[in-house]
């Protein structure tokens, strides 16, 4: 049990670090949000620049043009990444964490070469269409179908919840390509060219005002049949597969960003007056407490993420804990942004620019925590039955 | 005793529900946001005797309602998620000319002296005639063309335009602390009676959804986890009820309790059942729930507005504690006495 | 909506005031916890005393020895009696409030005839025989089983959570009738005679150290087919017919236990020096706002039952909301005495006599209360099947 | 970097394991009630090395173990409800000659001055020949034959023996700030191990339960609401260890971090941990989690002994707090210097 860096790390960290201190600035402030197309050109030569400099794919294997550095390194650069306050993945995130990993483990030859140095170079921006109008929770109860004309599968259907796919590439699709087979057979893992005619992307408008995510509309899309990953009818294992991907750092990034928005409130607590004698907000007990316990959460969090990922690595699979690390992270964030909200008070409430207006949209956010990749409800029965060894529901 | 609504509230509420209808869906609630409220539903709500329920009639006698019917009738536009500046124009119209029957559209803030003062959110500011300013000790009233320009954005809440003044001008004193008080605990206890029909709100919509709404092959409502969800939403929604019909029936008639300690446990619970079963909502529709085009965002949004006046959670739990304290210190002198008495007697 | 007293209550309250400033300190100290022969000969006596001076069955009707009285009076009544700390309810809970009741509605005019009068003099202590091991939350799985004899039943079984049995004459009791019919159908109510070869009592010890309930062993049992209640195989109906009499009474005296809980746990928090300079414990806002949360919840529980009072008589039902009152009561209860045990810390450990042992058990009996009755996961479920309409689980 | 147990730390827990495992059925647990830890169990514990993993060899050399160690034993002696003065044996060893070989038995108890000196409850002072006082600045030993007749009642844990002074006599120092300090870190960490113990045995009798008692014909573990429960004791379980071996880890080599913060984390959610899985498994195994034949009520009553020593959760939150307000201090001082710098070069 062993909680300090290796020398090799530090010696990692401080490259990186002087790094970041260089070109996080250099790359300028993002685009205001909803800018999608320049959101686009503004992580993606993020990312080129990441590449450059051998940052890019760090947990990729080296025989896939990765780093394949040893996790702990990861952990630093999230560390570091976070502390230089760098643009996050944002476009990049499928092609980077879901559909090159993916790839890795199931894909050919040939849609490896042609895809992951694509997807590290930030060349090409991937989005998701897994999630239908009527298949959420129940994924595989999905209805999009792809028909198989020649070399080419034709497809009719609508997926939701893509995110960022106004601005995508390829698509990681999950079709039906045998409507009799029962509901988790038949489904099979397609790469989609957004850019053809039969492909319809409409951003929906969620309840923090943005649009990150899309509907996509598939009538009578095309995808050679070169770009199905794994077999036909055997969709459901490939999408499975890359969850072995999985180290236990899922929500590094996002607990990091907890202890800043935990940071950040005991800033503004301390600097709020509550009375004409310099009395502030943080000299009631009941938020400090408050905050006492969401700190200890925050940091325990970051425990066992590293737990997870030491276990990962001795493994070979994903940590167990990964699913506490979910559903606490996803209960602490609405916590911890809700509290936020609270001690800002009234200001919250005309929209003016600045740290209120954040809040509110951190707060509004964090809702999706609990319900995205699985809802807490869901996850729970899971802890439940794959961890604790409990029946399937009656 | 009986804790019920007569039939004069019964029929009331029917009145309100009724003129809420025609503004009850999700196209409706989309349709309104940002607006002023419109004139047409606004002088409805004066016909069905809403805004001037508190006003003594012109011959100084009663008025046509107490807080209870005000709650009644506040819970109900909470539940529809009802526009405009319904609070301040109801509870001030005593005091303002006009108001009771809708000429005069009013909005307000709380006032704490002795602070920084900061910029000032103001809900319904832009579409009022007069701002009434709340201090602990005198009611002020300023006209709102006086006002400065305000500096807000997007309100939090897309069905209440709120303003932001970085000052706020002097106006004309209207009354003093006993109208300040008394304004206090009708806006404590009608915010209390708004987000009660907010939490109503938000369950109806979320139970709609969970009895429609199938997953592996059920509807979503015979999960145990959703329904655990539900019925944790209809207990908040049944104590803030409760709460607030006392304190609202407290203020009618104080022989039946302490009606400011009333007001702080109602506001409180009501607080937590409007955000509790807002955010609840959110999770119940789940992806949906994210969306805009559903309804429990704005349930939410409005639960937090109406959190943030009159007193938070926070602010009320500790006016509780103070009550409670009182009543111990009151009960050991009461006791001391009781044993000096004793002592004197015995000796 | 008035919730104020009337005039005839108000006199109702100053007679009664009056009488239990005499007779309660008259009637002395309880026994020691345990002592249950003692504790029935104490409450017996109470029960009779509490009849003589007219203030038995206060809700029931005047045609079966009761006073008949508007739930006004019995909710003055339920004041004063928890202001003059009079004696629970205790060994007489069973026969008053749910055996009686059950005769009442459903009983031969000879089982009324005989019992009621007994119940009212506190000359008859009853206990119930529903639950047992494997029949709990399910309770319609009983198994219990009575065969006829002539003009007589013989029993076998196990009941379990009887509670004080052991000072018990009679026992409300379900057994199974038709062991073929299905589980809600082939119940019987009857009335057991405690005291007879075939009735072996043994007290379960809880958590709190006491011993409360009672196992239950019925090895060849007898009671005569006059002591069945409703007609065979009925008496799953004619355990449902007894909530009609529920007005929403059933949690009043246990609400205003928390209220006086929470006085107490002020009191304490006031007296409690936390420092040299006079401090005390009261000076925490965390503790003040936990306190204030508390009493809001208190209160409004108190309204709510009013208000489900007041419901219960215009409609002859309970209201649905004592299913509310149930859930938030049960957690409150446990809230508030898990407060008390914390704010008064160490000293309970040891265990020795007073305030801080009295603390630890009533905290350890509220855990019961999410769990007798109904579970607060089974009234949930209730909550959304019958009142909020969702279907029954899959 | 590598947060896993080593080969000799697995090797350590399965052999504390296989000590705790003969005790681990219901029946030994009762049979252990109020009873001094039974000589032969105390002596295996000496062999298995736990007591005196602290104390350095007789050279001076490093000791047999770090406070890692002995918080991965104390883990499974707290879920197995390991009796007997543990605790401030194992951490006082270094300061008691004959406590790390188990001759003398030690407890111990916090002292905070400048308050009226009220009764003070020690666990298993009884049975102990040695009482630690540890007061801020500095550690006193008490023989116990000194100590004066104790007026407790039966303890609150059936398995924690505790006896009640009204005064503790004078000691001898053996002890200064220092060693204080190391005493109150070593004492939260591992009594936030034993939680997290308790917490876990907790949730083992919960699941194991929940798989085979059957009511509607399935097992009750098959009801989404019980699944929830027992999820949300593993939530809380993997929290409180994490955070646990954290602390440890911190304590052995400073540089991983700042052991008295995750000290305070540690316990802050051990402590909930231990109370809420105890809680949570009376209410799993329902009127049986309510009987004192079954487990469940030892786990409760043992987390909230642990609870009541080396802090209590309010405690480590305020020192939390404490220490998240001085880590801003610092950034707005360091930023305040940077911005001065800067401008002084500017100028």
């Amino acid at each position: 049990m062993d909680l300090t860096y290796s020398e090799q790390d530090e010696r990692f960290r401080v490259e990186l670090r002087a790094w970041l201190a260089r070109e996080v600035p250099a790359h300028g402030a993002p685009p205001p949000p909803g800018d999608w197309p320049a959101r686009r050109a503004y992580d993606t030569a993020w990312q080129r620049k990441l590449y450059d400099a051998g940052y890019a794919g760090l947990h990729w294997p080296t025989a896939f043009g990765g780093r394949g550095v040893a996790v702990s390194q990861q952990l630093v650069y999230l560390e570091e990444y976070a502390a230089a306050n760098a643009p996050y993945i944002s476009v990049n995130f499928v092609g980077m964490m879901h559909a090159g990993p993916t790839l890795i483990a199931e894909g050919t030859d040939e849609q490896r070469a042609f895809h992951l140095p694509r997807i590290l170079r930030g060349e090409d921006v991937w989005c998701q269409g897994f999630s239908e109008p009527d298949a959420g929770s129940d994924l595989a109860s999905l209805r999009t179908r792809a028909v198989r004309d020649g070399d080419e599968y034709v497809i009719h259907g609508q997926k939701i919840w893509s995110t960022r796919a106004h601005v995508a590439d390829y698509c990681e699709l999950l079709v039906r390509t045998d409507p009799d087979a029962r509901k988790h057979r038949g489904i099979s893992w397609l790469i989609l060219d957004m850019h053809q005619p039969g492909v319809e992307v409409r951003p929906m408008r969620t309840i923090d005002g943005e649009s990150h995510f899309c509907e996509v509309f598939l009538d009578g899309a095309h995808a050679p049949v070169s770009n199905r990953v794994g077999e036909e009818n055997d969709g459901w294992r490939v999408t499975n597969v890359t969850l072995r991907f999985e180290r236990g750092t899922a929500f590094a990034q996002h607990i990091i960003t907890l202890r800043s928005q935990v940071r950040a409130l005991v800033e503004v607590a301390m600097t709020t007056p509550t009375g004409p004698g310099g009395q502030t907000l943080w000299d009631d007990s009941a938020l400090r407490t408050q905050v006492g316990r969401l700190s200890a959460s925050v940091d325990a969090l970051w425990r066992l993420t590293q737990m997870g990922i030491a276990e990962a690595e001795r493994t070979g699979l994903p940590a167990p804990t990964g699913s506490a690390v979910k559903l606490r992270f996803s209960e602490l964030a609405q916590e911890i942004t809700e509290l936020t909200l609270r001690i800002l008070g009234r200001p919250v409430l005309g929209g003016a620019a600045g740290r209120a207006r954040e809040a509110a949209r951190d707060y509004l956010w964090s809702l999706q925590y609990t319900i995205a990749a699985g809802t807490s409800q869901i996850q729970r029965n899971l802890v439940a039955e794959r961890i604790l060894g409990m029946p399937r529901s009656a | 005793m009986d804790f019920r609504l007569s039939d004069e509230q019964l029929a009331l509420r029917d009145t309100v529900v009724s003129f809420c209808k025609g503004h009850s869906d999700v196209a409706a609630a989309a349709s309104r946001e940002g607006k002023p409220a419109d004139a047409a539903a606004w002088s409805e709500l004066v016909g069905i005797g809403v805004l001037g329920m508190l006003v003594p009639d012109e011959t100084g006698g009663a008025a046509p309602g107490g807080a209870a019917e005000v709650a009644i009738a506040f819970e109900e536009l909470g539940r529809y998620l009802c526009v405009g500046p319904l609070l301040w124009s109801t509870i001030a119209a005593p005091l303002v000319a006009g108001a009771g029957d809708g000429e005069v559209r009013v909005a307000g803030v709380r006032v704490e002296p002795g602070l920084p003062v900061g910029p000032v959110a103001v809900e319904h500011a832009g579409e009022s005639d007069v701002l009434i300013a709340l201090y602990p000790d005198r009611v002020e009233r300023v006209e709102t063309a006086d006002l400065p320009v305000s500096v807000a954005g997007e309100p939090f809440d897309p069905l209440t335009p709120t303003a932001v003044f970085e000052t706020l001008p002097a106006g004309t004193a209207i009354g003093g602390a006993r109208e300040a008080a008394r304004l206090r605990l009708l806006g404590t206890t009608l915010s209390a009676a708004l987000l009660t029909g907010v939490a109503q709100g938000a369950l109806d919509t979320a139970a709609g959804y969970a009895a429609g709404r199938k997953q592996f092959g059920v509807p979503i409502g015979s999960f145990q986890a959703v329904k655990h969800l539900l019925a944790d939403m209809y207990v908040r929604v049944a104590l803030a009820r409760s709460a607030t019909y006392a304190a609202a029936a407290m203020i009618d008639d104080p022989r039946a309790g302490d009606a400011v300690r009333a007001a702080s446990a109602a506001k409180l619970l009501a607080g937590e059942a409007g955000i509790g079963n807002g955010r609840t909502a959110v999770q119940v529709l789940g992806g949906m729930g994210f969306t805009w085009e559903m309804l429990p965002h704005y349930f939410l949004k409005r639960a937090w507005v109406l959190e943030q006046g009159f007193g938070s959670a926070g602010d009320h739990a500790l006016a509780l504690a103070g009550a409670l304290a009182a009543e111990a210190t009151e009960t050991t002198e009461a006791a001391n006495r009781a044993g000096r008495t004793t002592k004197a007697a015995s000796a």
